[in-house]
């Protein structure tokens, strides 16, 4: 037994934040509920420092193997909060002054906890709760607008994500059939034993559940709609932290499971369907929302590569976390600059944009650009380690098709971009009620987008290390 | 001081972009300021690589950058790379002037263009590939919004959007083939000194055929060869007549580029092997580009297809020093050299005529306001000076001695001639054609009876004069005096000869 | 001395490079300008060819570039600067339009001669060559605002040019052979690769000589102002091309069929187009035809052994032939016409002018003791040793020009006839007077006319086949000599009277038709190409794929009415080629790359909607399909195992 | 005895699951998931689990409770008083599920299920009981806070108003800011 | 009684179960399907446990889960019918199609 209540600081940090926020937000006047807000941005502070510092320290795992704090947790540890504090700074315009403005903030923290738990589990019954805290606060938080499109959301992503965490329920108790144990250091020696064919329909079924998080195929569904439906804070935090948590157990759990049961050419097809899905559906989309729901659908697909070759490449970890640092704040970036114009409902309000915004469009071009995977920004750094793991893996097609689906994307990416700057004004919206957080948001974002893919030397040593068990 | 060099546009560009409050006089002077300052530092660069020997890489700069994915900031100078650098100064500092009389919201434009110098400057004088990988995306990127933001005419957003997407299949193309590249060394990496020296597919088969198709996909949809051209017409016809005249002066030399950079001394063996491909492609783009520019009936246009020709030439110089072997006789060897060195003195003399010749067309528009040639006529009597630059901007394009054209086409033809003589021959009716286009060209524009109603107030004027003749005068320097530039290139030449010969 | 070598072409090169982009501010001191260059110019030949410098420099990738004064050399630059110097003295006279652009490009073109005269490698002989050719587009289109000026400087451009690429071919397989791309070496070279640079000289030698076929660029040159025809088409451009294989005789030789063609091609170049001279109606015309054809036999002895006597013949004829041009272009200024009908007696009007062309003419039907009667003797005498046939053919070519001379001079010294104004100023405003700007040349070119037959007898002749490098060829006989000076003084005798009588056929007037063979046979298809190439490249980026199908109708249409047109047959054929390259343009059309890319793009637009089709918004379609996957990924990994 | 006992049992469950969703009442499928949850509670109670089984039916009975008193509350048809057919795409869904039963019963009857390893302890409770404060502590801290994000998140969701409007009943629906 | 019998309740459990949420259109029956899946599990989460590795308490421990699943997940899905309810007067799947495409 190794309880190390000090080793989980950073997540005991987001869940003590979380209770705090609301009991601020409990006891504050309606005025002044900010303060939770603050709180809220405290204790993410607090515990993106703590993962940070413990990053430093040597791998470990904790509570009988059941949660491994490694490079890939620490990861998450800090990209978790790290992303959450930009989406509840671009959120707090439309937050501020919300009679529930401080569950907001609460429902935010206990999703980044349940995504920082989701990265560290190392046991499928720790995967199965961590899935239940990453998803719950999501319904509050995408019906949290209480409006007709909020209401269809939440009960899109909430039957969407019922049924996933069924589906993953029993997969979790087929593999634990399989090998008697849940523990994945315990897993790695048992399930080569297990029949086959339960191992297969076992994973399958826990995928069902992690790719819903993720957003992939099959289970996407909920992508677009709960996006369009929801506020535009909660859609980025819906489309951005699961998915970090989501990715890193997928690669966590999968590299445990056998390569025989074929999972890698699964994960593959998943990944490939994926990305052609997401970039061919948002080629007709006219609301901003929608077309970067479909953009990080394909997003998905491309990180999915890098967990297709996990077993056969030690380079598919980095790619992954490079990766999933950089689309953090990309996409962060994109919504923030939605946030940011809240009178701009579809692609053609964009028109004229460069002149009267133009950090703004600064910050759009960047990130949109950024997502296709521009260099010299994050995501290219982490679609160039992405696309070198799958060849090296031994999936050259996948890259082949994943630079055609590159390709493709930039074409919807432009038709957001275009009117930007071609448009001869003719907006008569006041731009006065411009939200200034989300600009600062959507800027930085821009800005850490660039440096991260500058300075994306540090950060791929960083996450050179393999996970632990 | 490379990293300066390269960056300062940059930077420049960023200070422009912020200081919102700059008069556009200002701007415009403080853009022509930048851009000289970068061709006094091309200059220097230039003097002392010659008086250090003039071979080899010089003004390295290797610092780690993505170690662990294996890319570097690795920069340097050689051979090869030197007359493109000072290539791109001049085009760019040309743009500079010819921009103080020209477009509006200058200090966009001029910060745009000063970032896209600076990709241009990266981009040959990057030594690993990421870096190379990097600026030709960026590149592709404010081309763009040169176009899209500035282009005329009702279809230039359509052509610039066409203009990204194919480039950008094109560069994501080269980017699979340089993973290709990377995970075939040992250790991986980007650098392409390593990969140089590694030769890291040599004898792998299917594998390096398939690299080698990707990059030079990726190089010929840039350069860009027959099948791959339809981007370039529509893209000209509706950039401005700055933007026109760096896509064409330097942007397209980013692909011929990378051939002699990257695909020759990285893929020998595989180069040699479908180096018939690069003949066949060259001799095609150089007549097809040459009868396409013939039947045009717009300037622009028309300058837009000999660009295709000009490049077909350089492919067909790559193709034919492939076709040489390590146990060749040595004239095969000396004149094949003579090919390579060929096709980096027409990247050169190409960009200096061609550069010249968009700007012309640039102001023809902005006099006439159509590139139709079928408007004009006898412009000679009313505006001699455009006249007499356009008609020596023409003369050097179809290859007159006495101007760069010449000493590339020349060497092109003569080295290309060792090894595959068919396909010499073949492409030799090109320089006919292309003078018979600019010849009748001239004819419709300039002579016989006038038709147009421009006055002589229409002539150039002394800042399109200012930027237009030095290329021209360049152009006919390199032309007398080639050695100037051929002692800088030959021996980059000969070792890339020896690299694919290997 | 190698500076002089220097200086010789780049003080008329930098001077006329400045004269002509310095516009019309330089106009007034243009003339005095370029007289001055030109008497340096002149200076520094003589010197040159006294000093013979030779000097070779590095160039390009394994060439060098290197000029040399050599014995050939020698005589041939100082008549180009001479008759150049005469020249733009008479364009003092002349030329009052556009006087900086003009002395500009003579000066220019001066200096590419020289620099193609002294050349000694095949990059600097490729340099001045084209060059040259490119001012002489620009010289004979000097008076641009009219369109067939332009297009026929278009047309002697681009013809020289063509024969240019066997130029660029040759330098290819020189590189290729290994030796290196000097002059006096492209003899050595191994077997395929010296073949190839004989047919690459021959075909620019024959170009710029206007030859056989090229011939009929020479025609149209003629639009040009007259002391461009007496540069251009006496001592310079078309002598160049004789020049060359003058030069490279050692290379005709060592091919053997090199050395045939060319002979047989100066031969028979000089019968045809001296049967196109006679059939002339216009002055300068026949003398273009003559030209021509008096470079058949400067050919004809590059290509035997009489490469003395070529030399010496070109010689001669530049003199001769700058005379009558020269004094064509006095007639032309004055009178305003070249017809031959209409200057009937302009000889008399005239009467200095009258007298200097009377001693060209003359000098030109090779009647003794005038310069052309030994040349023409001793390249016939070469020829002879050759062959029987080949000596026949050209004693023929001998006998035409005294015929055409001696229409020539039949007609312009007939007496004034009264009332002829009429005729008069066809062609411009004449001026009816000539100046002494103008007569000065003419007396000295008509003492060269006079005195250069010493070039070919003993004993000045032999130094100068010694001169020549060539001694030892074959020198006439007296009697010989005799029989073509009789031949040639009794046809010119004969010619002088039947002048008004002589026929002038359609065929003849048109040169046989060259030009519009050639116009039909390349310009026409190519430009149809062109258009189609075009077209096909618009269209397909306009997505109008389908409108090709009347274009190509309408190109087809286009070609089967000139097929009606069209008397020959080959034109036929040809048309028959052109609709079928249309057809397979269009049906290449289908199969084209940016076609598939845009329906690639419609295609990937389909798949995007259908891609949206499975979001419909109802939830329990969304689980049935996430359902139905997920059973498939289980399927999948099972039956997959 | 025991297997009649699961046999029975077994059969229950499987019929009870069946009516919920054939009965015209939702009310009758309320009692009919109850009837099903509590069979298969007393199922698991035949395999010496009695704590599992017990907290099964009692967990299924209170979501009973609460599940009636929704229905009462917002379905249009809580008392089965008019009949209903509230289904879409029946002959899908029976083609799926069907289809989903015979892949799993093909797993379940011909899958090569390991052995059993090993007794089960003595008291399997306590062992239970044991292994939430030990090795599966961590699994139990997080899920309190799962309910505390049930709570939270529950009553962002149903709560017509805030906390801060007693004063001012305003819309239900609150999309417009204030 | 023995493990393939248990799997075979939860088997029959379970596609009744996804029969009931494919097929259903009001919310709440919807629930009731998943809730019979998440019954399918606790037998089938048992039977493991008791036939597979009885000697810990893994198996026992992810029946629990199980349940907490469920009981979380129904108490979400009421708020959510609550919400649904309150803000567009539905309660139907059907209802919910807005956003689509």
């Amino acid at each position: 037994m190794n309880e190390k209540p000090l080793a989980l600081l950073p997540e005991l940090l987001l869940l003590l934040g979380a209770v705090t926020a609301l009991l601020c937000g409990s006891f504050l006047p309606r005025g002044r509920q900010s303060v939770a807000g603050w709180v809220a941005a405290s204790a993410l502070a607090g515990s993106l420092i703590a993962g940070a510092v413990a990053a430093a320290g040597s791998a470990e795992t904790v509570y009988d193997h059941s949660y491994a704090i490694d490079t890939a947790t620490s990861t998450a540890r800090i990209v978790v909060p790290a992303a959450t504090l930009l989406i509840i700074a671009l959120a707090s315009t439309r937050v501020a002054g919300d009679r529930r403005q401080s569950e907001f903030y609460v429902l935010a923290l206990l999703a980044s906890l349940g995504a920082v738990l989701l990265s560290g589990a190392s046991d499928l019954l720790v995967l199965a709760v961590a899935y239940l805290l990453a998803t719950i606060p999501l319904y509050g938080l995408a019906g949290w607008g209480r409006d007709t499109g909020g209401a269809e959301a939440a009960l899109k992503l909430y039957l969407m994500g019922a049924l996933a965490g069924v589906i993953m329920l029993a997969g979790i108790s087929l593999l634990y059939a399989g090998a008697g144990v849940t523990r994945y250091d315990e897993l790695i020696g048992g399930l080569p034993a297990a029949p086959t064919g339960v191992v297969a329909v076992g994973v399958v079924a826990l995928l069902a559940g992690l790719l819903f998080k993720a957003g992939a195929v099959p289970m996407h569904f909920w992508v677009p709609d709960a996006v369009q439906g929801a506020t535009t804070g909660a859609a980025a935090l819906l489309t951005t932290v699961p998915k970090i948590g989501a990715l890193i157990a997928a690669y966590r759990v999968l590299t445990v499971i056998p390569v025989d049961t074929g999972w890698p050419v699964l994960l593959a097809i998943v990944s490939a369907v994926t990305m052609t899905l997401g970039n061919l559906a948002a080629f007709a989309q006219s609301v901003p929302q929608r077309l970067l729901a479909y953009s990080t659908i394909s997003q998905v697909g491309y990180l999915l590569m890098a967990v297709a070759v996990a077993a056969s490449t030690d380079r598919a970890l980095p790619a992954l976390l490079a990766y999933l640092a950089g689309y953090a704040v990309t996409n962060i970036g994109a919504f923030a600059v939605v946030a940011a114009l809240p009178h701009r409902p579809t692609l053609d309000d964009y028109r004229a944009l460069a002149r009267r915004q133009p950090w703004l469009t600064a910050a759009l071009v960047i990130c949109l650009l950024g997502l296709v995977g521009t260099p010299p920004t994050a995501v290219f750094v982490g679609k160039l380690t992405v696309f070198s793991a799958a060849w090296d893996g031994g999936m050259g097609w996948l890259v082949v098709l994943a630079v055609a689906n590159t390709a493709a994307s930039l074409f919807y990416y432009l038709r957001w971009l275009r009117p930007a700057f071609t448009g001869r004004s003719g907006h008569l919206v006041c731009e006065q009620d411009r939200a200034r957080p989300a600009t600062v948001v959507a800027v930085t974002a821009a800005a850490a987008a660039v440096a991260l893919g500058l300075g994306a030397g540090p950060v791929v040593d960083a996450v050179g290390h393999a996970v632990i068990r | 001081m490379l990293s300066l060099f390269v960056f300062a546009p940059a930077g420049a560009a960023l200070v422009l972009l912020l200081w919102r409050g700059l008069p556009d006089r200002v701007v415009r002077w403080a853009w022509v300021g930048v851009s000289a300052a970068e061709i006094a530092a091309v200059a220097a660069l230039w003097i002392r690589y010659t008086t250090d020997g003039g071979a080899g890489i010089a003004y390295e700069v290797n610092r780690a950058w993505i170690p662990g994915a294996g890319a570097g900031y690795h920069l340097g100078v050689d051979g090869l790379s030197l007359p493109l650098l000072a290539l791109t100064t001049v085009v760019f500092c040309a743009c500079a002037v010819y921009s103080l009389r020209h477009g509006e919201r200058a200090r966009q434009f001029a910060a745009l263009f000063l970032a896209l110098e600076t990709t241009c400057l990266g981009l040959f004088s990057a030594l690993d590939l990421i870096i190379f990988f990097v600026f030709f995306d960026l590149s592709i990127v404010g081309m763009y919004a040169v176009i899209a933001g500035w282009g005329h005419g009702a279809q230039a957003a359509r052509s610039a959007l066409k203009f990204f997407l194919y480039t950008f299949v094109g560069s994501l193309a080269l980017l699979v083939g340089f993973i290709g590249l990377f995970l075939a060394a040992a250790p991986h990496t980007f650098d392409m000194v390593a990969l140089t020296r590694q030769n890291p597919l040599a004898g792998s088969g299917a594998t390096g055929a398939l690299v080698l198709l990707a990059i030079a996909v990726g190089l010929a949809i840039k350069t860009p060869t027959f099948p791959f051209h339809t981007w370039l017409p529509p893209a000209h016809t509706d950039a401005p007549a700055a933007g026109s005249a760096v896509l064409a002066a330097v942007l397209l030399k980013m692909g011929a580029y990378g051939f002699v950079r990257i695909a020759m001394p990285m893929l020998p063996e595989q180069w040699r092997h479908y180096a018939i491909v690069a003949v066949v492609v060259g001799v095609l783009s150089a007549l097809y580009g040459a009868l396409a520019a013939l039947g045009q009936t717009s300037f622009k246009r028309m300058i837009a297809y000999t660009s295709v020709n000009h490049m077909g030439y350089i492919v067909l110089a790559v193709g034919a020093a492939g076709m040489i072997s390590g146990g060749d006789a040595p004239a095969r060897a000396v004149a094949v050299t003579g090919a390579v060195t060929g096709a980096v003195t027409q990247m050169v003399s190409h960009g200096l005529l061609t550069g010249a010749l968009f700007l012309l067309a640039g102001v023809l528009l902005d006099r006439g306001g159509t590139y139709e040639m079928g408007a004009y006529g006898g412009l000679a009597a009313d505006t001699p000076r455009f006249a007499t630059l356009t008609a020596v901007a023409a003369f050097g394009s179809l290859g007159l001695p006495a101007f760069s054209g010449f000493i590339a086409e020349f060497q092109i033809f003569t080295g290309s001639f060792a090894t595959v003589p068919v396909g010499a021959g073949l492409a030799l009716p090109g320089i006919l054609i292309t003078a018979a286009l600019f010849l009748w060209a001239l004819h419709r524009l300039f002579l016989g009876p006038s038709k147009h109603a421009l006055s002589s107030a229409a002539d150039a004027g002394g800042a399109e004069i200012a930027a237009i003749a030095p290329l021209l005068a360049l152009s006919v320097l390199i032309g007398i005096f080639p050695r100037l530039l051929l002692d800088i290139i030959e021996p980059a030449a000969r070792t890339v000869v020896e690299l694919v010969a290997r | 001395m190698t500076a002089m070598l220097w200086l010789l072409f780049a003080v008329p090169g930098a001077v006329g490079g400045s004269l002509a982009l310095g516009g019309r501010r330089t106009g007034r001191v243009a003339p005095a300008v370029a007289l001055v260059t030109a008497a340096v110019v002149s200076g520094l030949a003589v010197a040159v060819a006294v000093g013979r410098p030779a000097v070779t420099v590095a160039f390009v990738a394994g060439g060098t570039f290197g000029i040399a004064v050599d014995g050939l050399a020698a005589p041939v630059v100082v008549a180009v600067a001479a008759v150049a110097l005469l020249v733009l003295t008479f364009a003092v006279g002349d030329v009052h339009d556009g006087r900086a652009r003009f002395a500009g490009l003579m000066l220019l073109f001066v200096a590419a001669v020289l620099l193609t005269a002294t050349a000694a490698t095949l990059p600097a002989l490729l340099l001045g060559w084209e060059i040259m050719g490119a001012t002489s587009y620009a010289l004979i289109a000097f008076r641009w605002r009219d369109g067939e000026r332009v297009a026929a400087g278009t047309t002697a451009f681009l013809t020289t040019r063509l024969g240019d690429l066997g130029l660029y071919l040759a330098a290819g397989a020189a590189l290729t052979a290994g030796p290196g791309l000097s002059l006096d070496r492209l003899a050595e070279l191994s077997a395929p690769w010296r073949h190839v640079v004989a047919a690459g000289v021959l075909a620019a030698a024959f170009g710029k000589a206007a030859q056989l076929p090229f011939s009929f660029w020479l025609s149209k040159a003629m639009l040009g102002p007259s002391p461009v025809s007496a540069l251009l088409h006496s001592a310079a451009m078309v002598a160049m091309g004789g020049y060359l294989l003058l030069r490279l005789h050692p290379l005709l030789a060592a091919t053997g069929w090199a050395a045939t063609t060319a002979a047989w091609t100066g031969a028979l170049t000089a019968v045809v187009l001296g049967v196109v001279a006679i059939g002339q109606s216009d002055l300068k015309q026949l003398l273009a035809a003559s030209t021509a054809a008096q470079l058949g036999f400067v050919i004809l002895g590059a290509a035997t052994t009489g490469v003395a006597g070529g030399t010496a013949h070109l010689i001669g004829h530049a003199a001769t032939k700058a005379l009558l041009f020269l004094a064509a272009g006095a007639w032309l200024t004055a009178l305003g016409t070249r017809q031959m009908e209409a200057l009937r007696g302009a000889g008399r009007r005239y009467r200095l002018v009258g007298a200097t062309f009377a001693v060209g003419a003359v000098g030109l039907a090779g009647v003794p003791p005038l310069a052309l009667w030994a040349t023409k003797d001793e390249v016939l005498a070469a020829a002879r040793q050759q062959s029987l046939s080949l000596y026949i053919v050209a004693l023929l070519g001998a006998v035409l020009s005294a015929g055409y001379a001696g229409k020539a001079l039949g007609l312009l010294l007939r007496p004034l006839p009264a009332g002829r104004d009429s005729g008069y100023d066809t062609e411009e405003q004449g001026t009816r007077r000539v100046n002494r700007w103008q007569e000065a040349p003419l007396v000295a070119l008509a003492a060269g006319a006079a005195g250069l037959e010493l070039l070919a007898l003993p004993p000045v002749g032999d130094a100068f086949a010694r001169l020549t490098g060539t001694p030892g060829g074959p020198a006439p006989t007296t009697s010989e000599m005799v029989l073509s000076g009789a031949l040639a003084a009794v046809v010119l005798v004969a010619a002088v009277v039947l002048a008004p009588r002589l026929p002038e056929p359609a065929w003849a007037r048109g040169w046989l038709g060259l030009a519009t063979a050639a116009d039909r046979a390349v310009v026409r298809p190519v430009l149809g190409l062109a258009r189609m190439v075009a077209r096909f490249d618009d269209e397909v980026l306009d997505r109008v794929v389908t409108s090709l199908a009347p274009a190509g109708r309408r190109t087809a249409t286009a070609l089967a009415h000139f097929d009606d047109d069209v008397l020959d047959r080959a034109g036929t054929s040809l048309a028959r080629i052109g609709r079928r390259t249309a057809a397979g343009v269009a049906r290449f059309d289908d199969a084209d790359v940016d076609g598939i890319v845009t329906r690639v793009a419609a295609g990937v637009r389909r798949l995007g909607d259908s891609a949206r089709r499975p979001q419909t918004g109802q939830l329990h379609q969304y689980y049935a399909q996430a359902v139905v996957a997920l059973a498939a990924a289980v399927l999948l990994l099972i039956l997959t195992r | 005895m025991r297997t009649a006992a699961f046999v029975v049992l077994a059969v229950l469950a499987v019929a009870a699951g069946i009516t919920i969703f054939t009965v015209n009442s939702m009310a009758r499928a309320t009692v009919a998931l109850a009837v099903s949850f509590v069979a298969v509670g007393a199922a698991i109670l035949l395999i010496d689990a009695p704590y599992l089984g017990v907290i099964t039916i009692l967990m299924m009975l209170m979501e009973m409770g609460i599940m009636a008193v929704f229905m009462i509350m917002y379905m249009m048809n809580p008392g089965g008083l008019m009949p209903m057919s509230m289904m879409h795409n029946k002959r899908g869904a029976v083609a799926i599920s069907v289809g989903v039963f015979l892949l799993l019963a093909a797993g379940a009857v011909f899958a090569p299920w390991p052995q059993r390893r090993g007794e089960p302890p003595a008291d399997p409770t306590r062992a239970l009981g044991q292994a939430l404060m030990g090795s599966k502590m961590l699994v139990m801290m997080i899920v309190s806070a799962v309910l505390f994000a049930t709570i939270v998140s529950a009553l962002v969701l149903a709560t017509g108003r805030g906390r801060y409007d007693r004063d001012t009943p305003a819309a239900l629906t609150d999309g417009q800011q204030s | 009684m023995n493990l393939q019998m248990f799997l075979l309740l939860a088997a029959a459990l379970f596609a009744v179960g996804l029969f009931g949420a494919l097929s259903q259109q009001a919310v709440v029956m919807v629930m009731m399907g998943l809730e019979l899946m998440i019954n399918a599990m606790v037998v089938a989460g048992a039977a493991f446990w008791y036939f597979v590795a009885p000697a810990r308490p893994d198996g026992q421990v992810l029946v629990l889960v199980v349940l907490a699943a469920m009981t979380v997940e129904m108490a979400m899905g009421f708020a959510v019918t609550t919400l649904l309810f309150r803000a567009k007067d539905a309660d139907m799947t059907d209802m919910a199609k807005d956003l689509q495409g």
